[in-house]
């Protein structure tokens, strides 16, 4: 597993502009294609291929499998929260309108979007990170003759 | 709405390159499936099937749904094709043999569903045609409405988080509910989970997952040992439990 | 917040929240007593919900604020409310069961995240039922899909196959799902719409072919889900390998909410006018007859008794089908009436076997001998919800079972009359199995083999749990008046959806 | 006394009374002499209350009870009328008999699980009343199927193989019968009327062509749907029940089940059909012939049996075939004989029974072959056989001869003749069948079964007698000295029955 030089090199110079990337993948998603699933895809991939290269106890000492429930209940919750709180703000359920009911340029489809989406990319992330540590986790690492 | 739907209206769709390109992805598409079809490595499978990812990926751009290529792209060719591996990891690096006549119900019904499809496309709408009532209908009513009701440039997010934004929490919820169930399966406490895992390679006659030792990983327990197939009458099989 | 105005959404709101919080409680009771208590409030609340119905008629939601072609509207009329009634019902008596029986068949770490799955299978089953969007169909049946394929799988502890069981269900339930999604595509492609009120709309005098394959697809795949006869094959192993409380569960809800769904499609959506649907239902009287037979044979030669149970229950859905496939008011009420006394019968069987695996380990007819000494409680309420699967009089199976044959008679014509016939027919076949148990349960106690030792009663929580439902089994068979009127007011309104009222 | 409860109010506590008891005996479960207490003033205490019914129904009045809505439409609910009247009266009354019998029967020959046996009796009383008083074909229902599982326990009650299959087969018939013919006929009733109450006159009348074959083929579902009347060819059912205990058999068989069987047939003839409508449709005449078949065929087969318990059953087939042939007449003679016969059957064939168990107890003894010379040693118990032999044969003075002497009446106003041909026939046949056990114990040397006695015997002593116990002995004396009372006592049951034929 040492002997990956090329690789390790490559993953370390891709790790920061991929998070980078699902980043802007998350927020732009109100402009350009993607949103919070794409983004929450991306940046687990980039934990993903840091496993890949360089083994997954260094990145479960970085991301702790014990953190990622919270993620992806904080996500869900984010989503499933943002319905509740227009509840009992007397709209509908995820009517985002009553968020800002006093805005002319829809304020509060922007903020309640904004919300959801990023309950959408947490619980992505974590989801996709746990499904990826617990199938990882079941073997040894692995070696290059399996491949 | 009291005159019966026109499916068929009339409209010509032109010839061009773009049609030239997406014909050539739907038959790379095909290639690629045949050969999954044909291949028994599994390692080769789910390479393949990374492929067939990016192609339909690319056929998505080339339908200009970019939103729906990118997570295409994201998932299929990236994020599935490593769990692919990881899980394939687990169990044999080949198929089972091949059983003549097996696949017969398999192949009967792909047959029945690809007719039925094929049967429907001779009254579909034309591809591209806006008058067709998935373009025509709720669809126009999103675009126009969207500038001014949420503002947003991006059409498919503001229907994604807003107008179906219950069904896109479903979805998470679906996530979510993956994700936990790998938890259930494979996480601490389940049947078969809770192994320490080390980045040191394991010693080569430890090693439990070599091709010849373990067709399925059903037939083994934790310790890598063949377990007794479960019978009729044993009841109880606590006691492996951790 | 107006309650009564948010009152549609907050059955699914609340498990659905819950469910998330759940993975976060410590492991040991604490998440049982979450998920009680949230089945509980959703079973208040649902019946605060059916009232309204029953009041003020049917109720719409818009989902977001967002009218209804645009955004998602949930929509809930009586048939739709009684389901979900239903299931919470179940729900707040099973889940107090789950308790006991699960500490002994999962593992302490796992409570959580199992309680969790438990609760998203219940939201997702609220949602299916009481949305009336077709898209929103498909993402709750996969949330409660999903969850249910895991909940299977979780049977593992006490026997492995329920590896196979789960993975089986898993591919055959997927296969549904994505026949389910073509078809709605197909319907996309020709309306442009997903509401379910105009779908009808706009699908009136259309006969085309992708409608019609449409049809078939959505047909199919709400078919593997609700396991009509030729696509049953899941469901026995799945439901006999997965833990006791999760068997009582599903059995009860499950199969239901799909068989509610193909009602919804088959007469909401599609409609009378639509050609097709008269040849949907010929099929469906043709599978739900040959299922009753089928699968009751089966389940004689079953020695285990929860797979001897499962086969019962493709059987029951048979019945279910036929009284669908009367197209009568009458028939499609029996049909919901059947509907609702199977899960109680179901949901007390299985609570009760539950019981007896708890004490002895295993679901094995020779592990019932002499079950009527050793526990009787668990016994008799046996016994009686054996009773009322059979179609004994004063139970609630001889209402439902009076009320198909009724509305096959009703409709007249000689194939409805021979299905009538038919009807008693395979419920003798369910007093030949049935009687199987029961005399094994009343013999003696073994004297050799591995069901020789005492036993202690199993808690009395399960126990309160399972009377319950024999209670409800009881009660609906000597004062079934209500429900009745429920299922006829509810079909009628069911039915009259379509304008042309070819009744 | 008899005015302390109204009629309906009896009604109520009847029903409830044996539950209570039931009850009461499963906790006395370890004391046999309470428990046995407990069961004889349970018996008491339901009697009494019956009696206050049928009281009131001798002076006209005809109670309702309503109790549950099942279905709209569907109503569990209890309505009196002479028949169910007399039948509540027979069931109640020969329980307590029965029950004392059943005391020293059950310790006489040590049987286990008696706690239970008194229960399922019990709950077979509720249910035997229940049927008695229904008021319209759902109640009868309810209760016919309750009184199949509870006898299903009694029927089994020995547990060993050779009980498990019979009790199989009882509960296979009875059961399969009344899900597969009887559930769909009553469901038919209600599709086509509208409603399943028993109404006097019938209900079918107006709303069915006579001459269809709907008719038709509604009779039969009645007629073969209604197991426990054991018309041929679902009689079977009936010698299989036979490996109960005597007293089982004395009462469920001779009186409470297969009597609820033919008073439903009866109820079905009377308050369904119609006997207007049952005689001019003309599909009453293939049930006639049916009926007549099955009371030959069962005579001769109970000739050729040797066990004192199936020849019995056998006869018991037989007499219950000349109850729903009164049915089928559809006349006013014809009725009134089947009705009748419901009674003096009751009471005959409960004495012969009773004292079959009681030579069982005494000795040993259950084929008719080993009970030559038997006479000298149980004087009393052939005494009273003979009898209720007399009485089921239809001999004057015994109460048995009235119901022949109507239906030979009502069968020559019906025109068929021949029936009068097969009902004298058929008393031949009793005679045969019935008589040789008295003649054959009393006439005939112990160790000699084939001639009378050639070596005359040491005179008897009346020290000789080897009888049952005292309590095995009381119950057949006091049936037998019913039936003897119910020969004078007929023009008063006349009276009281004279309802059920229009009469006031």
């Amino acid at each position: 597993m040492m002997d990956h030089l090329i690789l390790r090199v490559m993953i370390k110079l891709f790790f920061a502009p991929i998070l980078l990337f699902a980043l802007y993948v998350q927020f732009h998603g109100d402009y350009g294609p993607g949103g919070g699933f794409q983004a929450g895809v991306i940046f687990a991939s980039a934990f993903i291929l840091f496993a890949l290269g360089f083994g997954l106890r260094t990145t479960q000492k970085a991301v702790p499998p014990s953190v990622l429930p919270y993620f992806m209940v904080t996500g869900l919750l984010l989503y499933a929260g943002t319905g509740v709180v227009t509840l009992f703000l007397g709209g509908n359920f995820l009517d985002y309108y009553v968020l800002a009911p006093n805005s002319h340029h829809n304020a509060g489809q922007h903020m309640g979007i904004f919300l959801v989406e990023l309950g959408v990319g947490m619980a992505v992330f974590s989801s996709m990170l746990t499904i990826f540590y617990y199938f990882a986790g079941r073997e040894p690492e692995i070696s290059d003759e399996d491949w | 709405m009291n005159e019966p739907l026109q499916l068929i209206s009339d409209f010509q769709p032109s010839a061009n390159l773009m049609q030239f390109i997406e014909i050539s992805i739907l038959t790379l598409l095909l290639v690629v499936s045949i050969a999954m079809l044909r291949m028994r490595r599994l390692f080769g499978v789910v390479m393949l099937s990374g492929i067939y990812s990016f192609l339909s990926a690319l056929f998505f751009v080339a339908l200009d749904a970019v939103d729906v290529a990118f997570t295409e792209a994201a998932v299929g060719a990236g994020i599935s094709t490593i769990l692919m591996l990881s899980a394939m990891l687990l169990t044999a690096r080949r198929e089972k043999p091949f059983v003549p006549g097996h696949a017969f119900l398999a192949l009967l019904v792909c047959v029945v569903v690809g007719g039925a499809l094929v049967y429907a496309t001779f009254d579909a709408p034309l591809y591209g045609d806006p008058m067709a009532p998935a373009n025509a209908y709720v669809g126009q009513a999103y675009v126009d409405r969207m500038a001014v009701e949420i503002s947003m440039p991006n059409i498919v997010t503001g229907v994604l988080a807003s107008y179906r934004g219950y069904d896109t929490m479903g979805e998470t919820a679906v996530i979510f509910t993956a994700a936990l169930g790998v938890m259930l399966l494979l996480g601490l406490g389940s049947e078969r989970g809770g192994r320490v895992v080390s980045d040191v390679p394991p010693e080569p006659e430890a090693s439990p997952s070599s091709d010849s030792t373990a067709q399925n990983s059903t037939a083994q327990n934790s310790t890598g040992q063949k377990s007794p197939a479960p019978t009729a009458n044993s009841p109880i099989g606590r006691e492996d439990a951790p | 917040m107006d309650f009564i105005a948010q009152l549609p959404v907050l059955p699914v709101v609340l498990p659905f929240v819950a469910a998330p919080l759940c993975l976060l409680l410590p492991a040991g009771r604490a998440p049982w007593v979450w998920a009680t208590l949230v089945a509980w409030a959703t079973f208040a609340l649902s019946l605060i919900l059916l009232e309204q119905v029953w009041i003020n008629g049917t109720i719409s939601y818009a989902m977001g604020g967002w009218s209804a072609p645009m955004g998602i509207a949930y929509r809930i009329d009586l048939t739709n409310g009684m389901v979900l009634a239903l299931i919470s019902f179940v729900a707040a008596v099973v889940f107090p069961y789950a308790g006991p029986s699960v500490r002994d068949e999962i593992a302490h770490k796992q409570t959580p995240a199992f309680y969790t799955a438990l609760l998203l299978c219940f939201a997702g089953l609220i949602g299916v039922t009481i949305t009336g969007d077709a898209f929103n169909v498909f993402v709750f049946l996969e949330i409660s899909s999903l969850s249910t394929y895991v909940l299977v799988a979780m049977g593992a502890g006490r026997d492995r196959r329920a590896l196979t069981a789960a993975f089986n269900y898993l591919v055959m339930g997927t296969i549904g799902a994505t026949f389910f999604v073509i078809g709605l595509g197909l319907l996309y492609m020709a309306t442009g719409t997903l509401n379910m009120i105009d779908l009808h709309e706009r699908l009136v005098g259309q006969d085309n072919r992708v409608v019609k394959a449409a049809f078939a697809f959505i047909v199919t795949g709400l078919g593997l889900k609700l396991a009509m006869l030729p696509l049953h094959l899941w469901l026995p192993p799945a439901y006999s390998y997965a833990p006791s409380s999760i068997t009582a569960f599903l059995a009860a809800t499950a199969t239901k909410v799909a068989v509610y769904i193909m009602l919804r499609f088959l007469y909401t959506v599609f409609g009378f006018d639509f050609p097709f649907l008269s040849v949907a239902l010929d099929f469906f009287l043709i599978l739900g007859v040959a299922g009753m037979f089928v699968a009751s044979l089966a389940a004689m030669f079953q020695d285990d008794i929860k797979m001897m149970l499962a086969y019962s229950s493709v059987a029951q859905i048979g019945y279910m089908l036929l009284g669908i496939s009367l197209g009568t008011v009458d028939g499609v009420a029996a049909g919901l009436l059947h509907l609702v006394n199977h899960a109680f019968m179901k949901a007390a069987l299985f609570m009760a076997v539950g019981c007896v695996v708890l004490r002895l380990g295993s679901h094995q007819l020779s592990a019932f001998q002499g079950l009527a000494k050793r526990m009787p409680w668990t016994a008799w309420g046996m016994v009686i919800a054996a009773m009322s699967l059979a179609g004994i009089p004063g139970t609630a199976g001889f209402i439902s079972k009076f009320a198909l044959l009724q509305a096959s008679f009703d409709k007249g014509g000689l194939t409805p009359t021979i299905a009538g016939f038919l009807i008693v027919l395979s419920s003798l076949l369910a007093v030949v199995y049935l009687m199987r148990v029961v005399r094994v349960m009343l013999q003696p106690l073994p004297e050799s083999g591995p069901f020789t030792k005492p036993v202690v009663r199993p808690p009395l929580l399960m126990r309160v749990s399972l009377w319950v439902m024999v209670l409800a089994n009881i009660y609906f068979g000597l004062q079934g008046g209500g429900l009745i009127a429920l299922t006829r007011r509810a079909a009628s309104i069911l039915m009259g959806v379509d304008a042309g009222g070819a009744m | 006394m008899l005015g302390l409860f109204s009629p309906e109010e009896a009604m109520i506590y009847a029903l409830a009374a044996p539950l209570l008891g039931m009850l009461g005996i499963m906790l006395a479960d370890k004391a046999p002499n309470v428990r046995e207490g407990i069961t004889l003033i349970t018996a008491g205490v339901t009697f009494y209350l019956v009696l206050i019914v049928f009281n009131s129904v001798a002076q006209g009045a005809r109670p309702e009870v309503p109790l549950f809505e099942m279905m709209p439409g569907l109503s569990l609910s209890f309505k009196l009328e002479p028949l169910g009247a007399l039948f509540s009266l027979i069931a109640s009354g020969l329980w307590i008999v029965n029950s004392l019998y059943s005391i020293g029967y059950m310790r006489g020959t040590n049987e286990k699980h008696q706690t239970r046996f008194y229960m399922c009796f019990a709950l077979a009383i509720v249910a035997a009343l229940g049927i008695a008083w229904s008021a319209n074909l759902i109640t009868f229902f309810l209760f016919y199927e309750a009184l199949t599982l509870s006898t299903f326990l009694l029927v089994t009650h020995k547990g060993d193989e050779k009980a498990m299959r019979g009790g199989n087969i009882y509960l296979g018939i009875l059961m399969g019968t009344s899900i597969a013919l009887l559930l769909p006929a009553i469901v038919l009733t209600y599709v086509l009327t509208g409603g399943g109450d028993f109404t006097e006159g019938g209900i079918l009348a107006g709303s069915l062509d006579e001459h269809s074959w709907v008719v038709m083929g509604l009779l039969a579902l009645y007629m073969f749907g209604i197991g426990k009347a054991a018309l041929m060819p679902i009689h079977s059912w009936l010698p299989n029940a036979m490996v109960a205990p005597t007293p089982v058999s004395a009462f469920l068989h001779a009186v409470a089940v297969v009597k609820a069987g033919v008073f439903g047939v009866m109820k079905v003839a009377l308050y369904i059909f119609g006997t207007d409508f049952l005689s001019q449709s003309g599909a009453n005449i293939a049930f006639i012939w049916i009926a007549a078949l099955s009371i030959l065929l069962a005579s001769a087969i109970a000739m050729a049996q040797d066990n004192l318990k199936a020849r019995l059953a056998y006869s018991t087939v037989s007499q219950l075939a000349y109850i729903s042939l009164g049915a089928m007449l559809a006349n006013s003679m014809g009725v009134m004989g089947g009705s009748m016969q419901i009674a003096m059957h009751a009471l005959g064939k409960m004495t012969l029974f009773m004292c079959a168990g009681a030579i069982y107890v005494a000795h040993h003894k259950t084929l008719v072959s080993e009970m030559s010379g038997l006479g000298r040693k149980m004087p009393i118990t052939f005494g009273l056989f003979f009898i209720g032999a007399l009485s089921i044969i239809g001999l004057p003075p015994m109460g048995g001869m009235w119901p022949k002497f109507f239906l030979m009446v009502g069968a020559a106003d019906a025109g068929q003749l021949a029936i009068i041909f097969v009902l004298a026939l058929s008393s031949v046949l009793n005679v045969i069948y019935l008589l040789s056990i008295p003649i054959k114990a009393f006439y005939m040397a112990p160790d000699n079964h084939h001639g009378l006695a050639e070596i005359e015997p040491p005179p008897w002593r009346w020290s000789d007698r080897e009888e049952a116990p005292f309590l095995c002995l009381l119950p057949p004396l006091l049936t037998a000295v019913g039936t003897i009372a119910l020969f004078f006592l007929v023009g008063d049951l006349y009276k009281f029955l004279s309802p059920l034929i229009g009469g006031a």
